[in-house]
Order: C-alpha cells, then sequence, then structure tokens
C-alpha cells in the first residue's frame, strides 16, 4: 500500500489494564468492521485502516497515544477512549489539533459542556439512573441505599444518583463506596441495611457487581437490587451466580435483541453485529463493544460523505440525526454531542441466568 | 595425602591474590600456616573450600578432585572450615547454629550421636550452653568466635581448617582451644591452621608454611621454623621469646 | 577527671552485662580494660559512646553528665569509638571515609553546597589536607583513593583510627585494636597508640593481648560477668590471683 | 447499631482478613530463605483460582482431583520461575532479587491474560450450602474452608520452621548464604524449594479463596499488596504473624466500614497499620533485636 | 565536578537540539514526560541509591504537588507558581511528618510503611470528592506561562520541563559532591557506625525525605500543568513501582542511571504498545534479564564515562 492511499482512523482502547473489560471488546469490534469494510473494497475504492492503541487506561499513555495518532499517524478521527477520566485527559489534545473523536466512555461531563471536536456514543450515565428512578417511582420505592466503588465509573455514578434523587422524591438513606480490590462488601451493607431501605443500588464495575448480589444474599437481604448499565454483559450473571437473579438494571438493546418486537427500528443493526460477533470471537457481544460499533460508523459515514478532512468530518457528524446504532437512535446537534435521551435504554432484569424485559 | 593443592591460583575481583601456590597435607596431621595480613592465606583457605570459585590449578581431597565443586559438596564430603570473621547466624540461637553445623550429619547419624557432638561442644565452651537461646548476633565477640569453632567440630570433619581462630578470645580461652585442638588431633582429626598467634600454630602443628604475597615462601617442621630468626623477628612477639626461652 | 562513671549498669534480660561498675579516667592516660569474654567490656563501650542507653548511673564526661546524649553529640563532644568488628563504608574511598567525620566540624551551608560557592572548594582542600596528614600518620597514604573492600584487616583497623582522629577527639575508646594482627603489626599498632598519647589523648583500650596491655597503660581494669572485680597497675594485676583464675589462666599462672 | 450486627461485622472481617493473611504467609516462606520480598506472591494466588477453574469448570474435572492437579501445576510455576529468572544470577543483591520478582509477576500476568483473557472468573463454593448462622450473624461455608486451609498451613509451618533441620537451614539461607554453604546446606536447591513451598501455599490460598473474590488476571497482585501488609505487619518470617496481623487488618477495614466510613476504610487501616509500625518497628511479634541483627 | 560536566554539556545540548532536529509534537510530548519522571527519579535516586533508604511512596508526594497545584489554578484562580510553591510546601510538610517516625524503620518495613502513605493519598484523592473531584478526576487546569510566555505547546513546554532537569541535575550533583553526599552515602553502612562518627544520621534521613519528596512534588505540578487533567488514577502504588524500578535499571545510586532508566521505561510502553497482549510478557522480560546481565543497571553498559558515586 502506498503512502496516502489509505484512510486513517485512530482507536484508543484500555486493551489491558484495570480496564481491558471495556478496551477488549471495543478493539474487537473496531478490528472486525475494519476488516469487513476493506473486504467490501473500502471507502470509494480507498481502503481504511484503524490503528489500535491500547492505554492501559493510564491517562499518561492515553495522552502519548493520541498526541502519537494526531500527530505521527496523521488520522482522520478517533474512536475512543475506553475510560471517561483517558477521554477527559486528551480532550485539550484533540481541540487543540482540531481532531475530531468518539469517545466510547460514559461520563456525561465529556459532551457537557459541549466540546466542539468531541462525540461520545455510549448512553450518559445520567439516562441510567433517571431510567432507574423513573421505575422506583413508578414502583413506589421511596427509599433507597445506594453503594458505588471507588473508580472513575462508580463515582460518576454516585454523582447521578445523589444529585437526581429529589427530582424522582426518593430519599437515599444510605451512601457506602468500595474499593475496586475489596472482596467482601457485608460492612457497608450492614450499614445500609440498619437504615432500612426498600431498594438498593449498585454501581460499580466487575467484580463488585458480582459479589455485592453475592453479600446481600448471604446476608438474607431480599430488597430489590439495582445495577449500572455495565452490568451488561452475560459472563457478570454467571460470575454472581444465583444471586444473580432478579437483578435490575437499564441497559442499550443490544443484550436483548432477539427479545425486540421484529419492527423495533434497532432490532435489524442489533441482530446483525451481535450474530458477526458472536460467530467471529466466540463470545458474547456487549454493550462496550457496541460503542465502539456506533463510534466507528459515525465516523466511517461521514468519511464517506464528505471525504477525508477532518473539520467535515466534524460537521457531519455533528449533525448526523436518526443514526441507528446499538446504542440507540442518535440525533446529534451543536448543543447535544451525545445524541441520545432516556429512550435508549431498556430495564433488563435476569431470570434463570439471563437477560430478559422487565415488563411493567 | 589427605589435601593436595598444586598450582592454585585463586582471584578476588580479578585480582590474583594466591599465585600459584602447592602445597600438601597428610592424612592425620596437623600444619600451620603463618603469614603477615593481607598475605592471601583467607583468600587461599576459602579457594580450598570452594567459597572463592574464581581459580586455576588443583586441589585434590583424599585424592579426588575438588577443584570445581561447591563448597556445599566439599563440606559433604568431610572438610569443616571456622572461617574469619565468625560468619554465624547472627539471628538464629546458639542452639541452632550448633545444630546446623552438623546438618550433614542429619540422617547419616543417629540424632543420639549428634546431640553426644553437641553436650562435647558445651563441654567446651560451657558458656555457649548458659546462652542457648540467645540469639548469635547477640553473643560478645568471643563468645561468637567459640560458637564459629563449636559449630565447625559438630560437623565431625575429617579436615578441619581453621583461619585465625583464637581472633578475640580471652586468654584461658585460648589457651583451652589450643589444647583442645590438640587432643582432635590427636584423635584423629587433620588440621590445617591460620594464626597470627604464631607462638601457639607453632607449638600445636607439626609442620608449617609461611606465607608471603600471595606465595608460599617456607616450609618446615614447625619446630624447626620456630627457631628460625627471619620467622622470630617478623611472627613470633617478645612474648614468644620469653616463654620460648623459659 | 575527663570521664567518669558511677554505679554503669546495662542488663539483658538475666545477662548482667555491666553491672554497676565506676571508672576514673584522667587527662591523658591510657587506661586498659580486661576480662573474659562476654564480661561486658563491649557492652561497657556502647554505653559510654550512646549506643545502647544505660538502665541506671551516670556518665560524666569533661564534668558534665552526658547520659541523655545520642551517639553523634558525644562523638562531636570529644569520644571517638573504634569498634569491635572493622566496619568501613564500603562505599567511601578511604580519604571519603575520613573526610567523613572532617566535615563534622567543617562543614559549609547547604546553601553553599548547592551553589558551589567559593568557600566550598576552600573548605574541601583544607580537609583533603587534613585527611593526607592523618593517612600519613597512619602510614597509609599510598592507598588514598582505593575502597575498604581492597584494603587488608590491618589497614581497615587503620582506617577506622584514622576516621576517629579526624574528629579530633579528647577520649578515644578503642575495642581490641590489634585482634587477629601479626606481631609487626601490633607493634605499629602500638607506636600509633604511643604517639597518641604523647599528642595528649585519653585512651580507653579493650584488648585479649596482655603484651599490648603491659606496654602501653598505666592502668588496667578488669571486668567479670559485668563487675569490677580489680583494677590497678599492669604488673598488680598480672599478680593478682583473682584475674589470673578468671582471665588469664594457667599460660600466666606462672608468673612472669 | 446493635450486638448482631457487630457480630457480623467481625465475622466478615475475619474472612477478609484470613484472605489477607493466607497471601501473607506465602511472602514469609521466601523471605525467610532470601530475604526478599517475592512480588509475584499474588500470581500465585491468581494462577492457583485461574487454573483450578479452568481444571474444574472448562475440563470439568472433579473437584479433589482438580484442586491437587492445580496445586501441583502451580508448584511447578513456583520452581520454574525460580528456577530461570532467579537461579541463574550471582551473588545477587536483595534489591536485583525483588526487581526480578516484578519482572516475573508482569510475565506472569501477561501469561495469564493471553490464556485466560481479562474476563473475571468465579467458582462454587465447596460446600454448596447456605450460611451458618451464628447468633444472627451468618458465615459462609467458604469462609469455613479459608480458615481451615489457613490453619492447617500455619500449623505446618510452624513446626516446619520451628522443628526441623530443613527449617532452620531455610531461616540460615537469608541469614548469612555464605555460612549456609559452609555447613553443607545447597543454599540455591532450598531457595527452589522455598519458591516450590510459597508457590504451593499461594496456589493453594487462590483456590480457596477464588469463590469468594473472585479471580482474574490482575486481581492476584491487588490481593497481594494487603498480604504484603499482613506479612510485614505481623513481623517477617514470623509464623503466626501474617495471620495475626491478616485478621486485624481485615477486623480492623470491616469495623472502619460499617462503623466510621467505607470510603476511607482502607485509609484508616493503613494508618493504623503505620502507628503500629512506627511502635513496633519490626512487626507484631517481630522482636527489636532481630531486626537490628538483620539488614532487611 | 569536570568530568561531569562535560558529559552534562553533551547531554543536554542534544536533549534540548532535539525539537529543532525532530518536530514531531509526539515525540516531544513523550520527551516531556521522560523530563517530569527524570526530576522525580532524580530525587528518589539520592533517597535511595545513597541514602539506603527505600521509598515505595514517592507517587504520592508526585500527586500532592499535582493535585495542591492544580486544585489551587483551577478553584482558586491562583496564579501557578504560587500552586507549585504551596505544592511543595504541603509535600515537604508530609514527608516530615511520614520521615520522623520513619527513621526507625529499615527495609521493607521502610518499603511497607511508605507504600501506606502513597496509598493514603491515593484514598484520599479518591474519597475527599469535594475537593479532588474523587475517582472522575478534574480537568482545564491553566497551563504555565513563564517569563510572560505562556507554555500551551509541547515545545515550548518542553524546554520549560528540561531547563528544570538540567537544573535539578545540578543541585543533585552538587549536593552529592559536597560534604551533604558524603554524610548520605554514609547511611548505607550500619546505622551505629556514622552514629559514632558525629553523623546526625537522624537528620540527614529526613534530609533525603525531604529532598526526594522535593523533587516528585515540583515534577508533580509540572504534570498537573502540562496534562491539564488530573484523576487519582495516575498516582497509584504501580507507579511509586515504577518510579524504583526506573532507578534501578537505570543503575542505583548513579544521576546518569536515574535519568537513563527513566527514559528508558518512559519510552519502552511506547514502543511496546503495539504488542498489546504480549506487552507485558516482553516487559516483564525485559526486566528479568536487566537484573540478570546488568545487575548494576544500564549504566554500567558504559564504565568509566559514568562519574558520581560508585
Ligand atoms: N575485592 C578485592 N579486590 C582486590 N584486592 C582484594 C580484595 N579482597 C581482598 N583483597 C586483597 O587480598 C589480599 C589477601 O587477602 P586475605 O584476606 O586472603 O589475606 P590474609 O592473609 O587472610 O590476611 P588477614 O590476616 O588480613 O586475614 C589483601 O592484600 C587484600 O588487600
Ligand atoms: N542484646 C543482647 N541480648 C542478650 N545478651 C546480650 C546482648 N548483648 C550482649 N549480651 C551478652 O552480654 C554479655 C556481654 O557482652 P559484651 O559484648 O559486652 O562482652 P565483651 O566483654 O566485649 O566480650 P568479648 O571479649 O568476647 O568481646 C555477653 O555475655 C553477651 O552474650
Ligand atoms: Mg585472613
Ligand atoms: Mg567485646
Amino acid at each position: 500500500l502506498i503512502f496516502g492511499a489509505e484512510y486513517r482512523i485512530g482507536a484508543v482502547f484500555a486493551v489491558t489494564g484495570p480496564a481491558s473489560w471495556l478496551g477488549d471488546p471495543e478493539k474487537k469490534t473496531v478490528e472486525m468492521l475494519e476488516e469487513e469494510i476493506n473486504s467490501q473494497g473500502g471507502i470509494n475504492g480507498i481502503p481504511i485502516r484503524v490503528i489500535v492503541e491500547d492505554t492501559k487506561g493510564d491517562e499518561t499513555q492515553t495522552v502519548n497515544a493520541v498526541r502519537k495518532l494526531i500527530t505521527r499517524d496523521r488520522v482522520l478521527a478517533i474512536i475512543g477512549p475506553s475510560r471517561s477520566g483517558t477521554t477527559l485527559a486528551v480532550i485539550p489534545i484533540v481541540e487543540k489539533y482540531k481532531v475530531p473523536l468518539v469517545s466510547c466512555a460514559a461520563a456525561e461531563a465529556i459532551v457537557k459542556p459541549v466540546k466542539k471536536w468531541v462525540f461520545k456514543t455510549p448512553q450518559t450515565d445520567r439516562f441510567a439512573v433517571e431510567k432507574i428512578y423513573q421505575y422506583m417511582k413508578k414502583k413506589g420505592i421511596k427509599r433507597i441505599g445506594i453503594i458505588t466503588g471507588t473508580t472513575g465509573f462508580g463515582a460518576q455514578g454516585r454523582k447521578h444518583l445523589l444529585a437526581l434523587a429529589p427530582k424522582y422524591g426518593i430519599e437515599i438513606v444510605a451512601d457506602e463506596t468500595y474499593a475496586p480490590q475489596d472482596t467482601d462488601m457485608t460492612p457497608q451493607l450492614l450499614r445500609i441495611k440498619a437504615k432500612n431501605p426498600q431498594a438498593i443500588v449498585n454501581w460499580s464495575i466487575v467484580p463488585g457487581q458480582a459479589i455485592v448480589p453475592r453479600n446481600m444474599k448471604e446476608l438474607g437481604m431480599n430488597i430489590p437490587l439495582f445495577q449500572s448499565h455495565g452490568f451488561g454483559n452475560i459472563k457478570y450473571v454467571k460470575a454472581a451466580g444465583e444471586a444473580a437473579e432478579g437483578i435490575i438494571f437499564p441497559a442499550g438493546r443490544l443484550l436483548v435483541a432477539d427479545l425486540l418486537p421484529d419492527t423495533h427500528p434497532q432490532k435489524k443493526v442489533l441482530m446483525e453485529y451481535k450474530r458477526k460477533y458472536e460467530s467471529r470471537y466466540q463470545e458474547p457481544v456487549s454493550t462496550f463493544g457496541g460503542h465502539a460499533y456506533d463510534a466507528f460508523w459515525l465516523i466511517v459515514n461521514a468519511l464517506k460523505a464528505v471525504g477525508p478532512d477532518r473539520a467535515k468530518i466534524r460537521d457531519y457528524i455533528e449533525n448526523t440525526k436518526n443514526f441507528v446504532g446499538t446504542g440507540g437512535i442518535f440525533n446529534f446537534s451543536p448543543e447535544d454531542h451525545n445524541g441520545l435521551d432516556i429512550e435508549a435504554f431498556e430495564m433488563l432484569t435476569v431470570k434463570n441466568g439471563k437477560f430478559t424485559l422487565l415488563g411493567d | 595425602m589427605l589435601l593436595e593443592v598444586k598450582n592454585l591460583t585463586a582471584y578476588r575481583d580479578s585480582i590474583p591474590i594466591v599465585r600459584s601456590v602447592s602445597f600438601h597435607v597428610n592424612e592425620g596431621e596437623s600444619v600451620a600456616i603463618l603469614g603477615a595480613n593481607g598475605a592471601g592465606k583467607t583468600t587461599l583457605i576459602e579457594s580450598i573450600i570452594g567459597i572463592i570459585s574464581e581459580k586455576t590449578g588443583e586441589v585434590r581431597f583424599k585424592g579426588k578432585d575438588i577443584t570445581r565443586l561447591n563448597s556445599e559438596e566439599i563440606v559433604k564430603r568431610g572438610i569443616s572450615l571456622v572461617p574469619q570473621g565468625r560468619e554465624i547466624f547472627s539471628t538464629l540461637s546458639v542452639k541452632d547454629n550448633l545444630l546446623l553445623g552438623a546438618y550433614t550429619r542429619f540422617g547419616r547419624e543417629s540424632m543420639a550421636s549428634i546431640k553426644e557432638t553437641l553436650e562435647e561442644v558445651y563441654g567446651l565452651f560451657p558458656i555457649l550452653k548458659e546462652r542457648e537461646k540467645q540469639l548469635a548476633g547477640t553473643l560478645s565477640g568471643g563468645e561468637q568466635q567459640m560458637l564459629a569453632i563449636g559449630r565447625a567440630l559438630m560437623a565431625k570433619p575429617t579436615l578441619l581448617l581453621l583461619d585465625e581462630p583464637s581472633l578475640g578470645l580471652a586468654p584461658q580461652i585460648r589457651a583451652k582451644i589450643f589444647s583442645s585442638l590438640e587432643e582432635l588431633h590427636k584423635k584423629g582429626i587433620t588440621l590445617l591452621l591460620v594464626e597470627q598467634n604464631t607462638f601457639y600454630a607453632l607449638r600445636i602443628t607439626e609442620r608449617a608454611y609461611v606465607m608471603e604475597t600471595g606465595r608460599l615462601v617456607m616450609e618446615g617442621k614447625s619446630e624447626e621454623i620456630a627457631k628460625d630468626p627471619e620467622v622470630i623477628r617478623a611472627y613470633l612477639g617478645r612474648e614468644y621469646r620469653e616463654k620460648w626461652e623459659r | 577527671m575527663l570521664l567518669e562513671t558511677k554505679n554503669l549498669t546495662r542488663y539483658f534480660g538475666g545477662v548482667k552485662a555491666v553491672d554497676g561498675v565506676d571508672i576514673e579516667v584522667k587527662e591523658g592516660t591510657i587506661k586498659g580494660i580486661i576480662g573474659p569474654n562476654g564480661a561486658g567490656k563491649t557492652t561497657f563501650f556502647h554505653l559510654l559512646s550512646g549506643h545502647l542507653p544505660p538502665q541506671k548511673g551516670w556518665i560524666k564526661f569533661k564534668g558534665e553528665i552526658i547520659n541523655h546524649l545520642p551517639p553523634f553529640e558525644r562523638a562531636r563532644k570529644g569520644i571517638g569509638r573504634v569498634f569491635q568488628q572493622p566496619s568501613p563504608f564500603e562505599n567511601l574511598t578511604l580519604m571519603e571515609n575520613i573526610l567523613i567525620s572532617l566535615d563534622i566540624s567543617n562543614s559549609p551551608s547547604l546553601f553553599t553546597s548547592l551553589l558551589r560557592l567559593p568557600s566550598l572548594g576552600k573548605s574541601e582542600k583544607e580537609k583533603e589536607k587534613q585527611a593526607i596528614e592523618i593517612l600519613h600518620f597512619l602510614n597509609l597514604e599510598k592507598k588514598l583513593h582505593h575502597f575498604p573492600s581492597s584494603l587488608t584487616h590491618f589497614e581497615r583497623r587503620k582506617m577506622e583510627i584514622g576516621r576517629v582522629l579526624a574528629l579530633n577527639p579528647s577520649l578515644l575508646l578503642l575495642d581490641e585494636p590489634t585482634a587477629g594482627l601479626s606481631y609487626r603489626e601490633k607493634e605499629e599498632i602500638k607506636e600509633i597508640i604511643w604517639e597518641l598519647k604523647e599528642k595528649g589523648l585519653t585512651i580507653l583500650v579493650v584488648e585479649h593481648d596482655m603484651e599490648l596491655i603491659t606496654d602501653i597503660c598505666e592502668e588496667v581494669v578488669v571486668l567479670n560477668f559485668g563487675k569490677k572485680i580489680a583494677e590497678g597497675s599492669p604488673w598488680e594485676i598480672k599478680n593478682n590471683p583473682l584475674v589470673k583464675e578468671v582471665y588469664l589462666g594457667e599460660e600466666y599462672a606462672s608468673g612472669s | 447499631m446493635n450486638w448482631q450486627n457487630f457480630l457480623q461485622l467481625v465475622l466478615s472481617g475475619i474472612t477478609i482478613g484470613s484472605i489477607y493473611a493466607f497471601i501473607g504467609i506465602g511472602f514469609n516462606i521466601i523471605y525467610n530463605t532470601t530475604s526478599i520480598i517475592n512480588f509475584a506472591q499474588g500470581e500465585f494466588v491468581m494462577l492457583g483460582g485461574l487454573i483450578l477453574y479452568s481444571f474444574h469448570q472448562s475440563f470439568h474435572i472433579p473437584l479433589i482431583p482438580a484442586i491437587l492437579l492445580t496445586l501441583i501445576l502451580v508448584t511447578l510455576i513456583g520452581i520454574g520461575m525460580e528456577r530461570l529468572t532467579l537461579h541463574p544470577v550471582k551473588n545477587p543483591t536483595v534489591l536485583n532479587m525483588i526487581i526480578i520478582t516484578i519482572g516475573c509477576s508482569i510475565f506472569l500476568k501477561g501469561v495469564a491474560l493471553s490464556i485466560w483473557g481479562r474476563e473475571v472468573y468465579h467458582l462454587p463454593f465447596f460446600f454448596p450450602r447456605p450460611p451458618f448462622r451464628i447468633g444472627g450473624a451468618s458465615i459462609t461455608t467458604q469462609s469455613l474452608v479459608v480458615w481451615v486451609a489457613l490453619i492447617i498451613s500455619s500449623a505446618f509451618l510452624y513446626f516446619f520452621y520451628r522443628f526441623t533441620l530443613l527449617g532452620k537451614a531455610m531461616r540460615a539461607c537469608s541469614v548469612n548464604p555464605v555460612a549456609a554453604r559452609l555447613m553443607g546446606i545447597k543454599v540455591k536447591s532450598l531457595i527452589t524449594l522455598s519458591f516450590a513451598l510459597a508457590a504451593f501455599l499461594g496456589g493453594l490460598a487462590g483456590v480457596t479463596i477464588t469463590p469468594i473474590s473472585l479471580m482474574d488476571y490482575q486481581r492476584g497482585s491487588l490481593l497481594a499488596l494487603k498480604g504484603f501488609a499482613a506479612a510485614v505487619l505481623g513481623g517477617l518470617g514470623k509464623e503466626f504473624g501474617a495471620i495475626l496481623a491478616g485478621m486485624a487488618l481485615g477486623i480492623t477495614e470491616s469495623l472502619v466500614a460499617g462503623y466510621i466510613s467505607s470510603g476511607y476504610k482502607d485509609a484508616v487501616s493503613l494508618l493504623i497499620l503505620l502507628f503500629i509500625l512506627f511502635v513496633r518497628p519490626g512487626g507484631i511479634m517481630g522482636s527489636k533485636e532481630e531486626i537490628s541483627l538483620r539488614e532487611l | 565536578m569536570r568530568k561531569e560536566l562535560k558529559g552534562l554539556v553533551i547531554f543536554f545540548g542534544l536533549i534540548f537540539l532535539f525539537p529543532l532536529l525532530v518536530k514531531s509534537p509526539y515525540y516531544i510530548g513523550v520527551l516531556v514526560f521522560w523530563g517530569i519522571y527524570s526530576i522525580i527519579t532524580l530525587g528518589l535516586t539520592i533517597l535511595m541509591g545513597y541514602a539506603g533508604q527505600i521509598s515505595l511512596g514517592q507517587a504520592g508526594f508526585f500527586a500532592v504537588g499535582a493535585y495542591t497545584s492544580g486544585i489551587l489554578t483551577t478553584r482558586f484562580g491562583l496564579p501557578p507558581w504560587l500552586g507549585i510553591l504551596a505544592g511543595l510546601g504541603l509535600s515537604l510538610l508530609l514527608s516530615l511528618f511520614l520521615a520522623l517516625p520513619s527513621l526507625k524503620l529499615k527495609g521493607h518495613y521502610l518499603a511497607m510503611a511508605t507504600l501506606g502513605f502513597g496509598e493514603i493519598v491515593h484514598v484520599v484523592l479518591n474519597a475527599w470528592v469535594g475537593v479532588t473531584g474523587g475517582p472522575s478526576g478534574f480537568g482545564e487546569i491553566p497551563a504555565l506561562s513563564f517569563l510572560g510566555w505562556k507554555l500551551d505547546s509541547e515545545m515550548s513546554f518542553f524546554y520549560f520541563t528540561w531547563g528544570w532537569v538540567f537544573l535539578f541535575f545540578l543541585f543533585s550533583l552538587s549536593l552529592l559532591k559536597s560534604p551533604y553526599g558524603r554524610a548520605l552515602r554514609s547511611l548505607h553502612a550500619e546505622e551505629r557506625i556514622p552514629l559514632s562518627l558525629g553523623v546526625n544520621v537522624y537528620f540527614y534521613k529526613v534530609f533525603a525525605f525531604l529532598w526526594a519528596a522535593f523533587y516528585a512534588s515540583f515534577a508533580g505540578s509540572l504534570y498537573a500543568h502540562f496534562m491539564t487533567f488530573l484523576s487519582p488514577s495516575s498516582f497509584t502504588l504501580i507507579l511509586s513501582i515504577l518510579l524504583v524500578l526506573m532507578i534501578v535499571v537505570g543503575g542505583l545510586g548513579n544521576l546518569w542511571g536515574a535519568l537513563l532508566g527513566a527514559g528508558i521505561l518512559t519510552f519502552l510502553p511506547e514502543i511496546l504498545r503495539t504488542f498489546e497482549d504480549f506487552e507485558m510478557l516482553i516487559y516483564g522480560t525485559f526486566l528479568i534479564l536487566v537484573m540478570i546481565f546488568l545487575p548494576k543497571g544500564l549504566v554500567s553498559l558504559r564504565r568509566g564515562k559514568v562519574a558520581t558515586g560508585d
């Protein structure tokens, strides 16, 4: 391949390190899509090349990687990073070099306030919280305890949980946290139990998502357990074992694609991604791979439409409407660089070790 | 010949310290090596027992070549060393130090015979029995020296190498040690002794070598060496002369 | 009195290492301390130099009680100590080993050092000169830039004496300075000690070599099980039956 | 809070603590022969859990033989690690050896990553039955399994180091390797043996705690940090030190999280740890004397 | 001193020419991190390599420097240089608190105590959400300016950082070549020996701790203003260990080793990034091989040229 005869897109994912559960499916997804496009002759005959850099979830590494992608590899746009922290760390760089970046991280702070060159595909965690609260309101749950991990993800969730509770008339009677390496959350749960809440919300990444339900079961706590959209991987259900039964959580529709009615606009996209990914990698899809999927197509669609020009790609993405992705139906605008609303989420639950849609 | 050293050159940090030294020790003999500080006596002893591996030449023990063996293997064949600077196990108890001295005997000999040796050592150094449970590193200098000697005796070696065993010992104990070395020798242990206390060294040994800057420069019967005027001038003090004359 | 101790006591569990020892050392004299192994001589030195706190009693140095002073302050006050086990600074050259203690009395400020103001160079030069003088006195000037590991046992011992001399002490504590040395080397150490005495130093020396003790000491203290059992001139001590029994043994039994 | 909650907090503290303690005793074994901290100890734990998962869950080998196979394999890995990395080094310094173990830790994590990926694995409890209830507090069967394994292991170690010559010889290797060789002790072989033993116990810890803590390729090091704290706080090389300190850490964490603040629980328990170290610089069981005689 | 100066001129000359020859902001950016880590290791090597005291908590001081100056400038609008000074002050205070009781500790026990300190800092960064932003961190830290020159490009920050590296190198060198350096080196031996020679061992241990904390804190402030975003995940035990690795791999107790080690271990991940899953295998193997074949670190590859210390 001669230089210039390809479209380069950068990708920065936490492929190894503590957040590799995010980065791994994301990387696999973009590699799969890259191959797919190129096997169909590329974009207007020009192949694309996705240059994936591993950030290890570390900010310094991410900054270096992004600088490399922009100034050495001269990519047209960047997918990722996987984590909110690393995304926030590279924003100044992409803004300075004027390169469109579509993040795969959830934090609202990434797109609020709007940064000219920064977009993101995951549903904002605020909506996930609101979705849970809506459901609680409907069920008459008013007193809850929250328990969150001390990771960026957990902390964002905690922030929104605390901030949005009054709006839904919910009182948070207990607010506990735990560290990523903790093996037993019994003490925290006991404190929550003492306050007698009607339900518990656990906002964290693995393995906390599996340990909390187990500890609750051991303590004989039978109140409903809500978890974050981070629970969206069937492996975690297995890890929690029996204790996973009945856990309620919001998620994009990818996990329950086959349960959607055929008329649902997302069904086709979801089923296709799921089929391709699962047959290729022999493992279940996760919502995180889906975020990369959406980011990839947003960029590629723009590239197809406007050609290799960073500014034009940015403008195109900003004006994308009705883009059907795995995370929902995106409607971007200069005021909204996420393009999703609360409707992107469904409430799911675990039944017989499987995800199902939660009826009313 | 129990121990035979041929053309041994030994290095420290690639500097030759012992230079083509040849000597031997017969079975049942007791031999002294004399020499000023820095002559290379310790280096010679350490390369015999394998602590120093950077060396050329040949060391034979009981007719077998042991030049390239590790010290643990050499020790197993029946050589023991009372090292210069004691080298005790400072954070282990006195008793454990002694028991480890008999490490090679465990499994081969009965516990009872090891205990017996232990009692013998305690008999020789009663203070060690008193300090049995104390950490060896907290012993006084002289007590540590006794421990180092006792530990080497625990192995019941065929050949006992002693590198300045009387260092830091009170006169009374020093005398006692030399007389027990004499006794051990009578019982059949072969001794190779490096000692600054030339008077004693020559009194209890049969033969002696004198070492200077890495080479053996003199060899002879101990009694004769003791009369050599050069040796008297360099290594034997006034005290000695008084005693010898007496 | 330069140094005085009263009822100085230190036990280790049941072991009475130093048990109510009173001694007095006159300025400009050499005093010997002898005693069987484990009699508490080294421990006594630890108490004097401040490496161990006494359980009872006091130490008076230059008329001042120094019990509460940490070791480095006692060193600065003029108590220099050479340990029983040779213990050079292995990562410093012979010269630097000596400079360490010269720095104590003559060290430019941190500011001067970091900015390398001219006064730093001047004081360094001065100290180097002093160090060379000391090494010359000890007959070590040829090995100036050697590391201790390549010195002989004898040279190392001398270096340690030099290191302490660089402190410019008024009292010198020597713990078995000639252990493991040959006859000729012992003679050299003896000369050094004599010369130091000439220069006005007061010296306390622990030794097992009676010849050295008799030659250099004006007075000898005998310790046994931590207690002072005798004190007197070397000649008196040598003929003291108790000392003969617990310390000297048969070698000296017939007397000289 | 009431009595029942207190009891529950203590019980879960003990569970947490026994995990720390179990990992901690592995550090002691290698420390005893080499004076080093083996940074790869957590990887032995991790391998124990993950290998058992593969044998038991993927290859469907029954639990007991699967555990045995796992322990053998982890032990072999421990031996292999020592033989290939530490063994060839001539006259290594303590720091050199520690860095080598850091290298090994990273390497083993890399290996685990390429075999098991990034997933979090879980194992069923060995005795699947509901938790026991004591005075209204509950304790799972798996916690009991961890305790029993821990107590047996440390009783064995106590006996080994106190009453066998081999145990004493191992200690001698770290105190003075040259002298140890002069006693006829094969220092290098004993170091290998201690790695085997440490890997075995690490593997056993991994096998028993994985049902509680879950396991992934990097969880070993996270847990090892607390195990290291337990070993140091208890007094390095002391047979029961790690247990005592591990329990103390676990219970403190649990009580702080239960009564004061879960966010600061690690900070508070670390502060307590620092305080104890300042009062007893050789750890809870360590003696000042021994510390002053040892370099490390 | 003369000999070192020649090496210094050559090395820093090449460094300062670098951006003019290689214009890539990527490489310049990586070199900035090298500079920042070098400042920490130049301090740490005094503590570990010369004074013989181990610290596994250096990330803590790095964090204190970064956060103090980051928070003060972002939230309270203080000028950056005041933020840096405040960070230095706080770090010195904290290191005094840590050093005083740590005087009694040695070896692994000291390692544990310092590690504990680092972890406590990390926990506080996570838990004190109101001030530190918690695990999510905070951004928009203003850029530094120097003599009215705004340091918002990689290039300008590069010169600023390496200017400081140069100064800090000189300071460390002067320290080592002064009586203070000798005294620090004497701490390597058993404590009773320097004590008996009048060396105030306690003072020098504390001094070395403060020195290393000062460097780390300063580097932290630079880091904050270069990254403009901070979160606790950048200040973990892993970083503390990495810093120790840098000075040992480079060559313990050697200023050039500190520079070299920081450089190698900053560049290595950049080179290895493309290996992804194999990166850890290669990285681990690299460490093991260096320790087996160059136990005295990479500087031992070139003897003679290297001076300072042993
Ligand atoms: N690492 C080294 N590098 C260079 N020379 C060394 C080294 N170690 C020892 N030496 C030198 O080797 C020589 C012999 O040392 P050795 O200890 O064998 O002598 P020795 O006869 O036993 O003396 P001593 O009476 O002091 O025990 C000494 O001159 C010493 O300076
Ligand atoms: N930390 C300790 N714990 C227990 N006993 C100790 C300790 N330190 C010293 N001792 C004991 O105190 C006694 C006095 O020891 P010290 O070192 O003062 O003897 P010394 O007179 O110098 O003997 P030597 O002539 O052998 O050097 C010894 O019996 C020793 O075993
Ligand atoms: Mg010798
Ligand atoms: Mg003594």
